[in-house]
């Protein structure tokens, strides 16, 4: 059975800052926009609104807004096939990632791209990739095109590159740090430890399970910090950002946090023990946050309600705005391919002859 | 015979060769705890223990070499990768490596593995998990390529495969797995390297391999109705491939129409045509005509998806195309009028 | 017009090119200090320093992708694969990301990277280094992929990829490094997706690419002076494939030879072939036949080599029997006989 | 300009053993006879003799004969296209070494492989491998069948794995040596940093550029030893071995050497610099280790003369038996491909017709 109870952080690495009660109630109300966002996917999923696969944030979300929250709207974030949570808090409009789940001609790559591939260049939200490991390489490009281009400072573009606890053993993760901390990239690597990759846990992945030690072969640096809080991780992300915009150096954030539900939707997770389950269930960050926030009086009950009520509005919105909008037009199946057109690029349909007569 | 599943004969395939043999064992991701990402692993890691049944990390390459070389040292693997898609991390290992070493190696060693994996599209898995590539491996000499139509091929062909000293990439696809098919009991191994003809007819020849085999047969039945017989050339070996049983085929019919899941320019059936074009000129009645996916990299929406994967109503029309290409009337019986 | 040769042609249209645009840069193995593999870069780090040259570890999938990451940021790479036998570790990058990431992303982005790898066999490299994998590329929806036989389509289409927004694989032939031909002088931009007839003639086409063009003509030039005229389609784009070039010329002549590097199965020939067999049924006068590789890894011994390797005898004889099966004889023309 | 001018060691990793003159003789025998067999594999291309591509081990014997020593019999050994002195040691005849290189029929394969495949499975010698780091991951895969097979202990078998410096740049050394970290396999990674892959310095190819700490992203131990001196090279690799017999754990040798010519035989290595190439020089461990064995009393100018004596004779006689052994027929083409024949295989030659009619 899956081992989780590994110390969430290293000691010591990240001190919390305090933050205004606006700042808390807005990544309240985005914790919540995911969370609620991500349970009606699973939903229309179920009522097969959505094919193909869906992988949910669920148990992320405190990481998903830490992160965005430290990112400027130069930066490039690239990141993984569980990726709705990153385009919601990078600003991209609800209705127009739930179109994207539903294959609508109004989602936000008209479609194409499906649950796994989130892309919008204007906020530089780089795309949802579904190869796992595979974003890593065009991720530290992006780097080395912002370190091509421009001069450390404080005011450089950064590159944030998300992956999974188990993708950290695929070849591409090696090469890639390889050249990053070769050549002084501005990027930061940040693993996502929800502790499994579909069923395998880091210690049957691993043979270093510390994660944040994984650039000690390429001298970059990591910190561990909890991905429950979202303050923490906003704050670690921030410094290594700041030591990729002014050092050009890459390093590591590892985010130890929790998968609530299955890998995909469609995984009902048999082998979790009840025991993992229960963990994972006490750290869910939303409630919890909820909680501290109560506490702290930075939110009343009804200040809590407010929130849900304009979530619920949002996502309501974005399910009626998806499943209103037209299907892409079959006529359209040979766009959006190639970006410089030349002749006799290939337009034929199933069945159709392979040359016409002239 | 017992009826089954294409997934069951996978999985008691499997089992039966994991008892007959220690020296087969399964590696890849998700086939232990998680049971196989689409099953077909479901109970092996319980019945047989983790000495045989490797879960690995997400290390396509890695493993996929791992199993190469323990093969060299006389371990049989069966590797699973979760779909071909992901094969192509490991393809140096399995073109440059498993592919090569016997022959580069002066015949001193062989590599006894099988690679097993699904492919397909039309599970709107969007571009990059919805490919069909079995071309590219079966353009590769050192590999055998095998890719069965129904459950009981399926474990005649993963018994030959697991039985043979050559690495064999065994084709699945996402859309054969719940198939079902009487299975013969007990011993049942079949051959590498032979066509079959799954049904008899005179007027025109579809041939297929795969998933594909499935709809060429409800479509040869749907013409029979109308008086057209259509024999099906099931292909199953793509590596080596029998030009023999479809050119005979094609010789008796006058008449082909390929069906393949896979791209058109350069795909599977452009060798099955050419082979055609050369071996069977003088008793082609109309020209081979191929249905195949439109070339895009497939989109997730269902109405895209659906209008870029071949499909019975395109098989239809090609057929009736090609009937008409050659002033085809019920009844009448192919012969030859060329050459 | 200069005369110059192929690696000469390649060499100053990079710096041409270097010159041009900022954007674009040089990556991959050994291209700068070593000056290429194959000294296609010869000079150009000292002409350009190392921003513009880049020079990498031995990391094929990491430094493919990280030019294609800095090709959606808008930079223009062109990357050294140091022969096309290495791509296999890049392949997940060219094919699962760069040829997809403009469609699966909704048309958002492009990616506009270029591939130069030199293909072939023929050097007693042996199985692992003597690779023509271009089919696999050429199967790819997304990709570009050109392979010029001369010097100067090798500036015309180079300058062409690296100005066009897509990713182009470019294929080079060790064979072909050394060939020499006239060249224009300045600007000269090439057409991606276009064949040319490169030798008139009416009695049959030998179609081939890259380096199998140059036999090709030779082998063409030698019949001339036997009375039988040869006509010579050069591909040059594999994708996008110009099927009405040589499909207009076979029109013309009734019968074609295909002329080959890579393996026989599954090759680029099968894909010429079956479209032929589609598209000029009623003109053909005999069968298409391919003149291509054995299907073996490429031993080392040199006469092994050659006897796996197509060249002009082979040609020689697979047109002669063309040519005889549809009773040729020298100075009648070519017609419609059949359907 | 390339930088080799860093230590060649980690200090006190292996310390020296006192060994018998008869031994230190062998091992000075064997360097010579790597060395004279090279020198004369280069004469040998230079004649046209041999084609393709060669790669030499010049300056590389002590490590090569260190660690050749160290292997048992039973042990197996995988290693790159800079293979010959490997198959050498290993005990593989000269004259079928050379014949290999010679593409002839009695060739160690064959002529099927030359220069870069070298391969006797009798011997173990698991084969020369092209493919820049594709050997890792099968000399991973035989010690897992060792792993499957056998029980630990001083009796085990176990694998070397050679690899050069520019190789632990690539996805398939990442991968491989967190498989055997994970799963505890018998296995010696040995980095031979001879300071160059191609014209490229370890200093621009590794952000780790101490290549012996490289297994710390996988827990796996390294050590660095001077790879001129073949009783240090041993004493490691018998450490290592050790290691991996008893204790079933994987572990990196990194071996400090110099490449005394260009990367292969047709490289004149002009990016080199002068310093650079005195070094390479100055540290030649044949000379090197010859002076020591004749401080040290062990070899006389007699014996000395007698070893290249009979070294002489053996590689005029590997020369003599290449060049008059037979091509392999062109017959034969389709043989050796597979192991188990089945129907319908290929066996066309260039221009044969596809089908033919029955
Ligand atoms: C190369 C490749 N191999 C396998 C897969 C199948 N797969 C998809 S997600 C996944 C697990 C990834 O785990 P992790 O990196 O921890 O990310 P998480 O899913 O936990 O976010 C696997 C094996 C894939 N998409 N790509
Ligand atoms: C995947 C791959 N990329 C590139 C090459 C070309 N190549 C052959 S040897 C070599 C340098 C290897 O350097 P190193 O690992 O230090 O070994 P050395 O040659 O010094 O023994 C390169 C780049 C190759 N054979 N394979
Ligand atoms: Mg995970
Ligand atoms: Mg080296």
């Amino acid at each position: 059975m899956t081992d989780t109870k590994r110390p969430t952080r290293a000691k010591g690495t990240v001190k919390q800052s305090t933050e205004s009660a606006e700042l808390l109630r807005e990544f309240y109300e985005q914790m919540v926009l995911i969370r609620e966002f991500e349970l009606r996917a699973g939903e229309m999923y179920a009522r097969a609104k959505i094919g193909g696969y869906c992988h949910l944030n669920l148990g992320e979300e405190a990481t998903v807004v830490g992160l965005t929250a430290a990112l400027r709207p130069t930066d490039y974030l690239y990141t993984t096939y569980r990726d709705h949570g990153y385009a919601l808090a990078r600003g991209m409009d609800p209705g127009a990632v739930m179109a994207e789940l539903f294959g609508k001609e109004t989602g936000v790559v008209g479609g194409r791209g499906g649950s796994m591939h989130m892309f919008d260049l204007a906020k530089r939200m780089m795309g949802g990739y579904g190869i796992v490991g595979g974003q890593i390489p065009p991720a530290t490009g992006a780097a080395f095109a912002i370190q091509y281009r421009s001069k450390a400072g404080k005011d450089s573009e950064a590159v944030m590159c998300m992956l999974g606890d188990g993708t950290t053993n695929i070849g591409a993760f090696h090469e890639s740090l390889n050249l990053a901390g070769l050549w002084n990239l501005p990027i930061v690597y940040v693993i996502m430890n929800n502790r499994l990759g579909m069923g395998t846990s880091v210690e049957h992945a691993s043979a270093e399970p510390d994660l944040y030690k994984r650039g000690s072969a390429y001298r970059i640096e990591g910190v561990r910090v909890n991905g429950d809080d979202p303050i923490e991780v906003r704050d670690a992300a921030l410094a290594a950002l700041e030591t990729a915009r002014v050092k050009r150096r890459p390093s590591i954030v590892e985010a130890m946090s929790y998968r609530l539900k299955g890998h995909s939707v469609v995984d009902p997770a048999r082998y979790r023990s009840k025991e993992d389950v229960e963990l994972a269930q006490e750290n869910d960050p939303v409630p919890a946050f909820r909680a501290k926030m109560l506490k702290q009086k930075v939110l009343d009950e009804k200040a809590v309600d407010a929130i849900h009520a304009k979530v619920d509005a949002i996502v309501d919105k974005a399910v009626e705005f998806a499943d209103s909008s037209p299907d892409p037009s079959v006529s359209e199946l040979f766009e959006r391919i190639y970006a410089t057109p030349v002749p006799n690029m290939p337009h034929s349909y199933p069945g159709d002859p392979v040359v016409v007569l002239s | 015979m017992t009826e089954m599943t294409y997934r069951q004969a996978l999985n008691e395939t499997l089992r039966a060769e994991l008892k007959r043999d220690d020296n087969v064992y399964l590696i890849g991701e998700e086939i232990g705890v998680f049971e196989g990402s689409y099953k077909i692993t479901a109970g092996l890691l319980k019945e047989f223990g983790p000495r045989r049944v490797v879960d690995t990390p997400i290390a396509e390459e890695g493993f996929t070499g791992v199993a190469i070389g323990s093969a060299m040292l006389g371990l049989r693997p069966v590797i699973e990768i979760m779909t071909i898609n992901f094969s192509l991390i490991a393809i140096d290992q399995i073109v440059n490596h498993a592919a090569k070493m016997r022959a580069m190696f002066g015949g001193e060693v062989s590599v006894p593995i099988v690679i097993r994996t699904p492919g397909g599209g039309g599970q709107q898995l969007a571009a990059t998990h919805s490919q069909n590539l079995e071309v590219w491996y079966a353009h590769i000499p050192g590999l055998k390529v095998v890719a069965p139509s129904n459950p009981a091929d399926a474990k005649a062909l993963l018994t030959a495969a697991i039985r043979d000293d050559d690495p064999v990439l065994f084709l699945e696809n996402l859309g054969l797995y719940n198939l079902k098919g009487d299975v013969p009991e007990g011993e049942h191994v079949g051959e590498i390297g032979r066509a079959a003809v799954v049904r008899q007819g005179t007027d025109l020849t579809v041939i297929s391999y795969s998933r594909g085999v499935v709809t060429s047969l409800e479509v040869a039945e749907q013409f029979a109705s109308r008086g057209v017989s259509i024999e099906v050339v099931d292909l199953r070996s793509l590596r080596p491939l029998d030009r023999e049983t479809f050119c005979a085929s094609v010789r008796k019919t006058s008449r082909a129409v390929i069906f393949e899941d896979d791209l058109l320019s350069y795909g599977i059936g452009a060798e099955i045509a050419a082979t055609l074009g050369e071996g069977v000129f003088d008793w082609l009645d109309a020209p081979v005509r191929r249905v195949a996916a439109a070339e895009v990299p497939l989109p997730y929406a269902k109405p895209l998806e659906l209008a870029a994967m071949p499909d019975a109503d395109a098989l239809t029309k090609v057929i009736n195309e090609t009937l008409a290409a050659s002033a085809f009337k019920p009844g009448s019986t192919g012969g030859v009028t060329n050459g």
